[in-house]
């Protein structure tokens, strides 16, 4: 991820990274604790629409997952396969303590302690849990990323798909979920 | 007879419509449910295995996590077993600002019911007001407690800190405010013909049935039957003060909403009330050090009311300096299991996640 | 106390069993497992207390037990009862109670999956909250969650230079503590 | 041949601008929300944004012929119909394929959109696609009973199925069809209602119900293509309201003139959209047999009205 | 179908107002809201105040703080050198590390934004990676809420005016209750361990005894100390001056500021073993094999016992020469009864004897036997002497009856024997030793004034030594220099001479001196003179063949190395005459240091 892709950016790229930089769709789907301060992003307080972000339903029109916290193991099923069904280029977005090194559930033995070893991550958001001007924050670093093309961390799981497939499946003892193949 | 299709139907875990991160799997026949199975787990923690690696301080970081929407319950009935373990007194003052955070979180949970409620039926509007109303009270709340969401500031034998300045006056310009605007969410959600239509005939609880199923909060107030830990064990300063339950009949989606939206207005009248009538002094008999702090051994079983219902905690202490046991019974383990398993086949699959979220469906106090 | 005095001779009478009266509206009782589905009976149909508030489990690993805690309310007297009873831990099997009041299949069915109690007769899913576990039931107290933690899950790196202070102090001044006082030690 | 030329580059622009004033419409109406909502709201051409950012994601996901389909088919059936609907009374520039019962074609051919929608979501697989379409069709079915009595009404009142002619006549008169005759505009109003698919009749791809509906399994590209069509089908609904009920716009071909026509065809139509919109704030969704029972109630009656004040 | 019900389709029409409302919003990040004073935000540690004790660490249940090594903080006196590390990836702003600090160090700011890509960047160190920090203090430790406590529990002793009365103990020690209490309040840190001259295992003990387990705690005391008893009652306590909660300087008690009463406790402990019989069925001590080695000892100080007793335990053949008829040495002889009675070192010597050391009572070595002999009979010889000559005052007069240093003073009274003090009586010194012979002298009857060179808080007794000498009644004069003891007719003391003294800054940067004030002569009358200016030892033992070996300098012997070795490899040193400090706890450490030279020396291991 060297910072100097900016340069080798073409015009084409250029717009295509803007747009998406100004249109998030984000997954509504609510993984941890953190999922309670999404609706406070979103309403009137802090209006995450001012920045193109708004909440999609289904997997196949988000363009950034949120890990609001911890996974539990049961979940992380379910994450990675939302994130496989998500098209490309798509985000991930770290909540707090927990998506890091665990947080407070580091010595639980149901919930995974650093998701970067599962599903590639873009940006992580210090707190526990973050506030909205903190998820705010975490928005405009990834727009960041977006625009200088350093967000590409769906093209690194596909480059790296054994490793992350053989730590998915450290965990996921009972693995029945189709191929990832696009 | 024939038998229609069955078509299976996973309501979550990724769902719009899902209250917090579960599943519920129905089986539907054309629109509506034949049979719905609750799937938890999603959420689990192992909380009350790490509380047993926790010493009894270290414990009550935790307890907040236990229910998102409204955390301040757990750490309030957590606090009251161990004083009950102890026998610690609680200065009265501690008791009266208990009382305060408690009807701030329930407020501010209903703000968040609201926006569940209508957006659940597709009216967006009053969540999007409850919601960012709601950021006031949380203000009080980082104000008061330093936190926004997660407050851990009631712990065994008070309070954390004491009421900042000016906070008092703050706090009832904000009820008046928080009042004002709970007109006008009325306006639009329970005014409304079409609302009115939604959850009228609804998710009945039957009420002959409800006591036995384990229905507790608002759910069992819907049917009728008046039933408050806060009158029925009061604790805190609950007896002092002066408030109505209110009940309703029917036992539908209307029933608890009207139920709600009368104890909404009730939290403002104690936070009111409780703000006036709170003496000066002391706000916490403090703790030993808390890596030597033992408790005697034996057991205890507390509930508080919280937005949901009946929380109840299960707390044994074999006289260490950690806690044998914490057991957490959140309202949902029943109104979000069973009952719901009960009062759904029948119901149109539009309203599945209406009536979850009538019934305070909260995942992660259902599994830890 | 009237109350809880007269629930507690009932139960007293009908089934002689052990009981006090832990504070205002706490009643105890310790049975036998074999007579708890009958009192608990007994509270619902004949004195009301039609409310089962909570089913809990206490490993007391120490006793070889587990000890199992019923919860029931009366909504018209207000008051609580605690039953206690007590079952090896060793092929743990309690009765299923789900006859007599549904929600405790839930309760029922966390506790098969937390601690291995199997319960006769129990109908509904398998798991509960855990999905595909081939361990110990992890609400056990033999279960070292944190050793399992950190054999599963990947802890992250850069924290290998901390030091505990006593043990650098220690390093500094000389000290040698001896092994029977290391259990005092901070932890 | 000239005037074919002229006529190829009308049809262009017109799908331009049909394209154009139906997505800024939506950004219009998610700043107002916002602004009703207590919120600042996104910026107007926020659905642009949008659009591209759709439209620049790698997809890469198959659902087969009519997976593949849907979207094209909603964007050509939005073409064809926008070739037949006058977008301004009597001006050169603007393709008007208009034609003695383009009425009855127009009714038919607007369902097409839809139709594809149906049978690409059906073959997604995915139960809630299905379970949406049922319903799309189901309230299709609901409003489409009011909406046909109104323009039954209409065709009675002026003995012609063609649009062209009806805004000829509204222009003559000077007096709008919606004044002329009430109970069919209203009629046709409350069907628009449900046409636009804002709450309370959203009931297709209500989220907290079905995800998102038939839309469920499309993303990227599909979605950016589906949301031009909708928004070109938007504006075709609005004119052709407008050009029914409200008398059209339109003063002639010369440049000053397209000018003023437009603009006053987008304020109309800008009025006219904000109804159901407007109604969309406030109203939580119907559930779908509430949802037809709404229909075939007072809307219904109107629309019966209307045909008989029509035949008398 | 009530469509056309009015009210309410009318009465949701009012959210319209809604449209010409200022939006809510506050447009982050353009424009910011404050958060609240106490808002938990990330961590601020302010460097300098911080101690290193680790309590952050241990109260966090994340594990998420480290406590590491940073540049440009050393380890000192009370500071482990070590700083806290938090891991973001762990915590969850709690803020209970805030809670228990113990020096208020530790602190939340209300900076909470921390967005980064690379998930390893989550490591903080407070105060390194946030130097601005301490501008944006909100959740702060305030030491009337943090949940170290910093009240001691009040130690129970007899009234002044009871005390003067007899020579009963003072302090009267913890109960059970109390001991708990005082007891919990220890962090465990270990901080005081760094500065006891003896290492020994305070925070172990201390937790034993806060777990009820006061049998554990006398088998920790007596690792590394045969003397408990007399260290719980008379230590100089270094320990006492570090910990870590003396930081908050509690008002109600300026001079220990709410240090853990470490020497109460240890003193509390060994009350569970009252008899000699007692401590071995406690202890129920490992004897090694006999090994065959001979080790001497010269003198039953602390130092020479403590260094028997481990050599025998080690399964050495220890032999102590003492001249005197009593073992104790200067704790026997020389602490007044109502601070250490004299039964406990009895007993003490009682147990180490029936684990088999071997004493000589009245055997003078130089005299009885001499060093020679010794040095060719034993396979390594410890010394542990310690100082039994007083310095003389150096003035007029100071022969004569009635003048008499504070160590012989106290060796009489100690004695059983008999000294008569007359009505009043002057004490020259500040040291424990001078408010020791004040303090006995008013116990037998006489107003007693302390003269004194500089200012009562320079003096180096121990606190409560002073105060508790001014409750029965001494009066302290500082700033006062004796310059001659004025003879009587009857050539018994009259009276001191002493002139006034201002204290002058030291250019150096020392602690002030006092210079006299000239012409500010006064007299004091009185019957006693009693000097405790200091003592030193006596080395007429050692033989000149032996001097240039063993060094002996200002009165001190040298040793070469940790195990005090004396230039003589068969010789080690320990005690007053070797330390500067000159306190039991010292010695004992000495001798303990001993024990392992001569282990290593003659075993070949520590």
């Amino acid at each position: 991820m060297t910072s100097n892709n900016k340069d080798k950016q073409t015009i084409v790229e250029y717009i295509q990274n803007w747009s998406r930089k100004h249109s998030l769709f984000v997954m509504a789907y609510g993984t941890g604790c953190g999922a309670i301060e999404i609706p406070a992003t979103m309403t009137s307080r802090y209006d995450a629409e001012r920045f193109g972000i708004r909440g999609a339903a289904t997997p196949r029109q988000a363009d950034v997952l949120l890990i609001t916290g911890y996974l539990a193991t049961k979940t992380l099923k379910r994450v990675i396969r939302v994130y496989e069904q998500m098209q490309d280029p798509k985000y991930v977005i770290g909540f707090g303590s927990c998506t890091i090194n665990g947080g407070m559930y580091y010595d639980s033995y149901n919930t995974i302690n650093a998701l970067d070893r599962y599903i590639p991550v873009d940006v992580y958001i210090n707190g526990c849990m973050p506030r909205p001007e903190a998820v705010i924050s975490g928005f405009v670093q990834l727009q960041k990323q977006i625009a200088e093309g350093t967000a590409n961390n769906a093209a690194k799981y596909k480059e790296n798909l054994e490793w992350y497939r053989a730590n998915q499946k450290k965990i996921i003892k009972n693995w029945r979920m189709p191929d990832y193949n696009w | 007879m024939v038998r229609e299709k069955e078509t299976t139907l996973y309501l979550g875990p990724q769902h719009p419509g899902i209250t917090g991160n579960m599943m519920i799997k129905l089986k539907v026949t054309g629109d509506t449910v034949v049979r719905a199975e609750t799937h938890v787990g999603y959420l689990h923690r192992a909380f009350e295995k790490l509380i047993e690696r926790r010493n009894w301080l270290q414990t009550f970081t935790i307890l907040c996590r236990f229910c998102v929407p409204e955390p301040d319950p757990m750490e309030l009935t957590y606090a009251r077993a161990v004083e009950e373990l102890e026998n610690r007194e609680v200065p009265e003052r501690a008791e009266y600002i208990r009382t305060i955070v408690m009807e701030l979180a329930r407020l501010q949970s209903f703000m968040l019911w609201y926006a569940g409620q209508s957006g659940s039926a597709g009216l967006y509007l009053t969540g999007q007001w409850s919601v960012g109303d709601r950021n006031y009270i949380l203000d009080l709340f980082e104000e008061l407690t330093g936190g926004r969401i997660y407050h851990m500031y009631i712990w065994p034998g008070g309070v954390r800190r004491d009421l900042p300045k000016g906070w008092k006056d703050k706090a009832l310009k904000t009820m008046d405010y928080i009042e004002k605007r709970l007109d006008e969410y009325n306006k639009i959600m329970f005014d409304n013909t079409i609302f009115q239509k939604r959850a009228q005939g609804v998710g009945i609880v039957p009420k002959d049935k409800a006591i036995e199923w384990g229905v507790v909060g608002a759910p069992l107030r819907g049917t009728g039957i008046k039933h408050d830990v806060r009158i029925d064990e009061p604790y805190c300063a609950y007896d002092k003060l002066d408030f109505i339950v209110p009940t309703q009949e029917g036992g539908d989606v209307w029933a608890r909403a009207l139920v709600r939206q009368e104890e909404a207005r009730q939290s403002i009248n104690i936070i009111r009330q409780a703000l006036e009538k709170m003496p000066e002094g002391e706000f916490y008999n403090k703790v030993p050090n808390p890596m030597k702090w033992t408790v005697p051994a034996g057991e205890a079983w507390t509930k508080t009311e919280s937005v949901r219902g009946e929380v109840g905690f299960y707390v044994v202490s074999d006289g260490s300096n950690k806690p044998r046991r914490v057991h957490v019974k959140g309202a949902a383990y029943t109104n979000g299991i069973t009952v719901l398993e009960k009062i759904l086949p029948g119901q149109n699959i539009a309203d599945v996640s209406f009536i979850l979220n009538s019934m305070g469906v909260c995942p992660p106090e259902m599994e830890r | 106390m009237e109350k809880e005095n007269k629930i507690l001779e009932a139960i007293k009478v009908a089934f002689n069993v052990e009981g006090h009266i832990a504070r205002e509206k706490r009643v105890m009782i310790t049975a036998n497992k074999d007579i708890v589905s009958s009192i608990l009976l007994f509270c619902k149909n004949q004195q009301g207390y039609i409310h089962l508030n909570h089913m809990s489990v206490v490993d007391r690993i120490e006793d070889g037990k587990f000890e199992l805690n019923y919860i029931i309310w009366s909504p018209t007297e207000k008051v609580t009862i605690m039953l206690k009873t007590f079952i090896d831990r060793e092929n743990a099997e309690m009765e299923n109670i789900d006859s007599i009041w549904d929600q405790a299949n839930t309760y029922e069915r966390e506790m098969r999956e937390m601690y291995g109690i199997q319960f006769p007769g129990l109908i509904g899913r398998q798991d509960f909250a855990l999905e595909d576990w081939d361990e110990m039931p992890p609400m056990r107290r033999d279960f070292d969650t944190h050793a399992y933690a950190e054999k599963t899950f990947y802890q992250r790196p850069g924290r290998e230079d901390a030091k505990d202070v006593r043990e650098e102090l220690t390093k500094q001044s000389g000290e040698v503590i001896p092994d029977f006082a290391k259990k005092y030690s901070r932890e | 041949m000239e005037d074919l030329g002229i006529k190829i580059i009308g049809a262009l622009l017109t799908v331009i601008l049909a394209f154009t004033v139906g997505m800024t419409y939506g950004g219009i109406v998610r700043k107002l929300t916002a602004r009703v909502q207590n919120r600042r709201g996104p910026v107007i051409w926020q659905n642009f944004l949008d659009l591209l950012k759709l439209q620049s994601k790698k997809t890469n996901i198959a659902h087969g012929f009519m997976g593949h389909m849907a979207p094209v088919w909603i964007i050509i059936s939005a073409g064809t119909v926008l070739m037949f609907i006058p977008i301004l009374n009597g001006n050169l520039w603007f393709p008007n394929l208009t034609f003695h019962g383009d009425l009855i074609f127009l009714l038919y051919m607007m369902v097409f959109g839809s139709l594809g929608m149906a049978l690409g979501a059906g073959q997604t697989g995915n139960p809630n696609s299905a379970i949406g379409v049922t319903r799309g069709l189901s309230q299709m079915v609901g409003f489409e009973i009011p909406f046909v009595l109104a323009l039954v009404a209409l065709m009675v009142q002026y003995k012609t199925t063609s649009i062209q002619d009806i805004m000829d006549i509204q222009a003559q008169t000077g007096t709008w069809m919606m004044f002329a005759n009430p109970f069919a505009f209203l009629a046709a109003l409350f069907a628009s209602l449900g046409m636009f698919r804002y709450s309370p009749f959203d009931i297709v791809g209500a989220p907290a119900e079905l995800a998102s509906g038939p839309v469920s399994e499309f993303g990227g590209k599909y979605l950016g293509t589906m949301m031009s069509g909708g928004s070109i089908f938007a504006f075709i609904k609005l004119t052709l309201y407008v050009d029914l009920f409200m008398g059209g716009a339109g003063f002639g071909t010369g440049i000053l003139a397209t000018i003023m026509g437009l603009g006053i065809l987008l304020l109309k139509t800008f009025s006219l959209y904000m109804v159901p919109v407007f109604y969309g704030w406030i109203s939580p969704r119907y559930r779908t047999e509430q949802a037809i029972r709404y229909f075939w109630g007072w809307p219904t009656a109107l629309g019966v009205i209307a045909v008989i004040w029509a035949i008398f | 179908m009530s469509f056309f019900d009015l009210k309410g389709m009318l009465q949701p029409l009012g959210a319209v107002k809604q449209l010409g409302k200022k939006p809510h919003t506050i447009n982050y990040p353009f424009e910011t809201k404050k958060t609240a004073d106490r808002y938990r935000g990330l961590h601020y540690n302010d460097l300098q105040v911080c101690i290193g004790c680790g309590n952050c660490s241990t109260i966090c249940q994340n594990d998420a703080i480290d406590m590491i090594n940073i540049e440009g903080v050393e380890h000192s006196r009370g500071d482990s050198g070590l700083r806290p590390r938090v891991d973001n990836g762990r915590c969850c702003w709690c803020a209970l590390c805030v809670e228990v600090c113990p020096t208020g160090s530790l602190n939340l700011t209300k900076d909470y934004i921390y967005v980064t890509p690379d998930a390893n960047a989550f490591l903080w160190t407070p105060g390194v990676d946030n130097p601005e920090g301490k501008n944006d203090i909100s959740f702060t430790s305030e030491t009337e809420f943090s949940l170290s406590m910093y009240n001691r529990v009040p130690m129970r002793e007899l009234e002044g005016s009871e005390r003067v009365k007899s020579f009963a103990e003072v302090v009267l020690g913890y109960n059970e209750e109390e001991a708990r209490a005082e007891a919990q309040r220890c962090i465990s840190c270990g901080l005081c361990t760094n500065v006891c001259p003896d290492t020994m295992h305070i925070p172990e003990y201390i937790n034993a005894i806060a777990s009820g387990n006061d049998e554990d705690a006398l088998r920790i005391i007596y690792d590394n100390n045969p003397f408990p008893e007399m260290c719980g009652k008379v230590c100089t306590r270094q320990c006492e001056t570090v910990c870590a909660l003396t930081h908050r300087g509690v008002e109600n008690d300026p001079n220990d500021k709410g240090a853990v009463s470490i020497r109460w406790l240890k003193r509390y402990a060994t009350e569970t073993a009252p008899t000699a019989a007692k401590i071995k069925e406690i202890l129920n001590p490992v004897i090694a094999e006999p090994n065959g080695k001979k080790v001497g000892i010269i003198g039953a100080g602390p130092s020479g016992l403590t260094a028997g007793y481990y050599l025998a335990l080690r399964g050495f053949d220890v032999t102590i020469f003492e001249a005197k008829a009593k073992a104790g040495g200067m704790t026997v002889y020389g602490i007044p009864k109502y601070r250490f009675p004299m039964e406990s070192v009895d007993k003490q010597v009682e147990y180490m004897e029936s684990i088999g050391v071997k004493i000589n009572y009245n055997t003078t070595v130089g005299k009885d036997i001499t060093f020679e002999e010794m040095h060719t009979a034993f396979d390594a010889i410890f010394v542990g002497i310690g100082f039994q000559k007083a310095w003389t005052l150096g003035m007029e007069n100071e022969e004569i009856q009635g003048s008499i240093p504070a160590v012989d003073f106290l060796d009489i009274i100690n004695r059983g024997d008999k000294y008569d003090v007359g009505k009043k009586v002057a004490v020259f010194g500040g040291g424990n030793v001078a408010i020791d012979g004040a303090r006995v002298s008013a116990r037998l009857g006489a107003e007693v004034v302390i003269l004194y060179r500089r200012r009562v808080e320079d003096m180096p007794a121990d606190w409560e030594e002073i105060i508790g000498a001014q409750e029965e009644g001494v009066r302290i004069d500082p700033q006062t220099i004796p310059t001659k003891i004025i003879k009587g007719a009857d050539g018994k003391v009259a009276g001191v001479e002493f002139l006034r003294a201002e204290m002058v800054a030291d250019d150096k940067g020392g602690r002030p001196r006092p210079v006299a004030i000239e012409g500010s002569e006064e007299i004091f009358e009185c019957d006693t003179v009693i000097g405790a200016i200091g003592q030193e030892a006596d080395y007429s033992w050692l033989p000149e063949s032996f001097k240039d070996k063993i060094e002996i300098k200002r009165g001190m012997m040298i040793v070469v190395n940790e195990f005090n070795q004396t230039g003589d490899p068969k010789v080690f040193a320990g005690g007053d005459a070797v330390n500067k400090t000159a306190d039991a706890i010292s010695a004992i450490a000495d001798g303990y240091a001993a024990v392992k030279g001569i282990s290593k020396l003659l075993l070949g291991h520590e």
